[in-house]
């Protein structure tokens, strides 16, 4: 056997069947994807609720609870991001594999992203339009949102890998995550109040999208180094 | 100069010398904190926008600095502990955390205090720094709840490690999302700059050096017991407890 | 007297400096009350050990 | 081409105890290392700080004489692990569990099928693993470890939840492996025979 040249998968093998599988988990498990989205709807329905549905109101502060409600969504979906494959050992698998763990992790997250973030984004639209938002804001909104939810999924993945395998975890998890996370929700939100104002907000798209490319960049490495801490 | 630091980070060598630095610090740092309490309620004139209120300053600064140099040691201290594996960093970075959290508090709390008078408000949300301050908070209280959720204390220094340094990138960008936020609401700030005279600086320059001072001596305080728990099963600290004099 | 009135803000401004020697000083104590326990513990621990031996 | 996996001076503290320390061992292709003791004594902590994923308080572990946190990705790309945590995901198939690792490390030139046949799990095939009886589940494991063409297995407690011919299958598997110039290290708490050479760590 050992004869035979062995060779290694590349790394974007890996990362596709990392994502692949964690799709496919889903895709059997429809309601790990849906209840984050129920959540982000009833979060986004309570508020006029609580402080009475007059049109400038909801107008006014409708960028701003879309985005907290779409925060809280991807924290709920957040916690079990590697708490099955610690469960199951395969954790351990993706530890002990050639294949470098921070792809491995980009991988997941990616998964992550294409069944919490980009559902969240595609709903959007429904609530901001009973907020009484216009289409052109709308656009502006989903561009945040897509921006925003890259990078809530990249700097979750840390929280994610540093509590997991921890009881009481969640709570945790979002008391670790929530002040992280406070500058994306900082720059998406007022984002696009601006552009409601028709102002110019284009200065937080671009820091969002640097934000992105940040942690696109920082974040795998930091969840890497969370992961073989967490297991051992 | 390298050789001397490994000797400090032996824990018997550091846990004799903190014993003798600690009052070192502490008494220079109350002669400094006593003096500048005196030049700066009592001898500096009063600021001419802000009145008497404005010797907040004296002791809101101070504590606003230490609380972001003590999460600037944790970081550092976790870095060194997770690179070079050094167990004392690691001690450094668990006793910088809850007197780093204490130094924020008290920030906030005298922050909105000062801010009654010229806000007319306990708490005002459009002042960055306010917000930025409030943010460490919760970052200091994220830190020391990861850290008391792990039971094993070698896994609890890395993980924290890890969070004290995404903490930290994330520190920088809070404060400059926080500005870009409050510039779009005409947030107010009371902390107007160069409207402070030559003796009004002075005075606060001695106070923020008498509080480091403090500061350092507190936190020997709390690393000292952090290294005697750690190494409560070596042999250098039986030999301490059980030598007829102790070590206390 | 004038000096510790400060106009009207002296109660702002004392309430300050108390509230720092407050948080000061406990923080403090609380650090000191942990290193006795601490060593205690061990104390015992290892008086236990002895006596066993 | 032949392999070696040696430890020097391995020494780890979990929490409180212990576990062991001043442990060393060295082992050669075709060679198989078990790793004995009672339960909850370190043997799976051992296997998993040899494996690389825990991290040791003192000594080294070499691959072909080379440390392996300096090659981390040539010593897990020669390696595969057998735990009892199967590391299978309950509600996929045995296929798709098993397509996943293929994608992971270097699969070697088996025909799945026969790999199946073997293992007793050909009919199991289009089933969700968490349909499957604990003792398949493992085989199923197994077959990960045949499916990948690695000369290093790390097997911690092969035996549990198998049965007698089960038990007979991995020894018999073991065998194979080591005679194809393949290592193997093992913790077990039962005593077992193989042909090969067998090196004993004992911890106390």
């Amino acid at each position: 056997m050992t004869e035979s040249v062995r060779e290694i998968p590349g790394i974007l093998a890996g990362l596709a069947a990392t994502a692949k599988r964690d799709l496919l988990l889903a895709w059997k498990r429809p309601g790990d994807v849906l209840n984050p989205l129920f959540f982000f709807a009833m979060v986004c329905t309570l508020f006029p609720l609580a402080v009475g549905p007059s049109a400038e109101q909801l107008e006014f502060s409708g960028p701003g609870v879309i985005w907290v409600a779409a925060l809280l969504a991807t924290l709920l979906s957040l916690n079990s991001l590697f708490l099955s494959d610690f469960e199951d050992g395969s954790l351990d698998q993706l530890l002990v594999s050639p294949q470098p763990l921070p792809v491995l992790v980009i991988g997941k997250t990616l998964a992550h992203w294409l069944t919490a973030g980009l559902p969240l984004v595609f709903v959007s639209p429904i609530l901001a339009i009973t907020y009484r938002m216009p289409f052109s804001v709308i656009g502006v909104m989903m561009l945040t949102l897509t921006l925003g939810t890259i990078s809530l999924s990249l700097l979750g993945s840390i929280g994610a890998a540093l509590t997991v395998g921890l009881h009481r975890g969640t709570a945790l998890l979002s008391l670790l995550i929530l002040p992280l996370a406070m500058p994306i929700m900082i720059l998406g939100a007022n984002a696009v109040s601006l552009a409601a104002h028709n102002d110019i907000y284009s200065t937080g798209i671009w820091a969002l999208g640097a934000y992105a490319i940040a942690s696109l960049s920082l974040a795998p490495y930091a969840t890497a180094a969370a992961l073989r801490i967490s297991n051992e | 100069m390298w050789k001397w630091f490994h000797q400090l980070a032996s824990p018997p060598h550091f846990y004799r010398i903190s014993a003798i630095l600690s009052p070192w610090l502490a008494v220079p740092g109350l002669l400094l904190i006593a003096y500048g309490t005196w030049q700066g309620l009592f001898v500096v004139p009063m600021d001419y926008q802000q009145g008497d209120a404005f010797r907040i300053i004296y002791v809101h600064v101070p504590s606003a600095y230490l609380s972001l140099m003590a999460y600037m040691i944790m970081a550092t201290s976790g870095g060194i502990g997770l690179i070079w594996r050094i167990k004392l960093a690691h001690a450094v970075a668990a006793a910088a955390a809850p007197i780093g959290a204490a130094f924020t508090f008290l920030a906030l709390c005298t922050g909105s205090i000062w801010g009654r008078p010229m806000w007319g408000t306990w708490w005002e949300w459009g002042d960055p720094r306010m917000m930025s301050e409030l943010i460490l908070l919760f970052l200091y209280f994220g830190y020391m709840a990861l850290r008391s959720a792990i039971d094993d204390t070698t896994k609890a220094d890395k993980a924290s490690a890890v969070l004290a340094l995404v903490g930290i990138v994330n520190v920088v960008i809070v404060h400059f999302s926080v500005e870009w936020w409050s510039s779009l609401h005409q947030g107010q700030t009371v902390f107007k700059k160069g409207t402070m005279d030559a003796d009004m600086k002075a005075a606060l320059f001695v106070m923020i050096i008498g509080f480091t001072l403090l500061f350092g001596s507190m936190l020997l305080r709390r690393i000292r017991t952090e290294v005697l728990y750690r190494e409560r099963r070596t042999r250098w600290v039986r030999e301490m407890i059980l030598s007829p004099e102790g070590g206390a | 007297m004038d000096a510790f009135a400060m106009g009207d803000y002296g109660a702002y401004v004392w309430s300050c400096v108390a509230l720092t020697l407050v948080i000061v000083v406990f923080t403090d104590w609380r650090a000191r009350l942990r290193h006795k326990r601490v060593y205690r513990e061990i104390e015992v621990r290892l008086k236990a050990l002895e006596d066993r031996e | 081409m032949t392999h070696k996996l040696s430890a020097d001076n391995l020494t780890l503290i979990r929490g409180e105890r212990c576990l062991f320390s001043g442990l060393s061992f060295a082992l050669e292709s075709g060679g198989l290392l078990v790793l004995e003791g009672r339960n909850g004594c370190g043997k799976t902590s051992l296997i998993r700080a040899v494996a690389g994923m825990l991290s040791l308080e003192k000594g080294v572990v070499y691959w072909d004489d080379v440390p392996v946190e300096k090659q981390r990705q040539e010593f897990h790309g020669s390696l595969v692990w057998l735990a009892h945590r199967t590391g299978l995901k309950g509600d996929l198939t045995l296929v798709e569990n098993l397509g996943f690792e293929r994608h992971l490390r270097a699969h070697s030139n088996r025909d799945p099928e026969e790999v199946y046949e073997r293992l007793g799990i050909a009919r199991l095939k289009k089933l969700i693993v968490r349909s499957l009886s604990a003792g398949q589940q493992r085989r199923v494991a197994l077959a990960r470890m045949l499916l990948s063409d690695v000369p290093l297995w790390f097997m911690d407690e092969p035996f549990t939840n198998l049965d007698r011919e089960g038990r007979a299958l991995v020894l018999e598997l073991v065998d194979e492996h080591l005679a194809d110039g393949g290592l193997c290290v093992m913790a077990a708490h039962q005593d077992f025979e193989v042909n090969s050479p067998m090196t004993r760590v004992k911890i106390q």
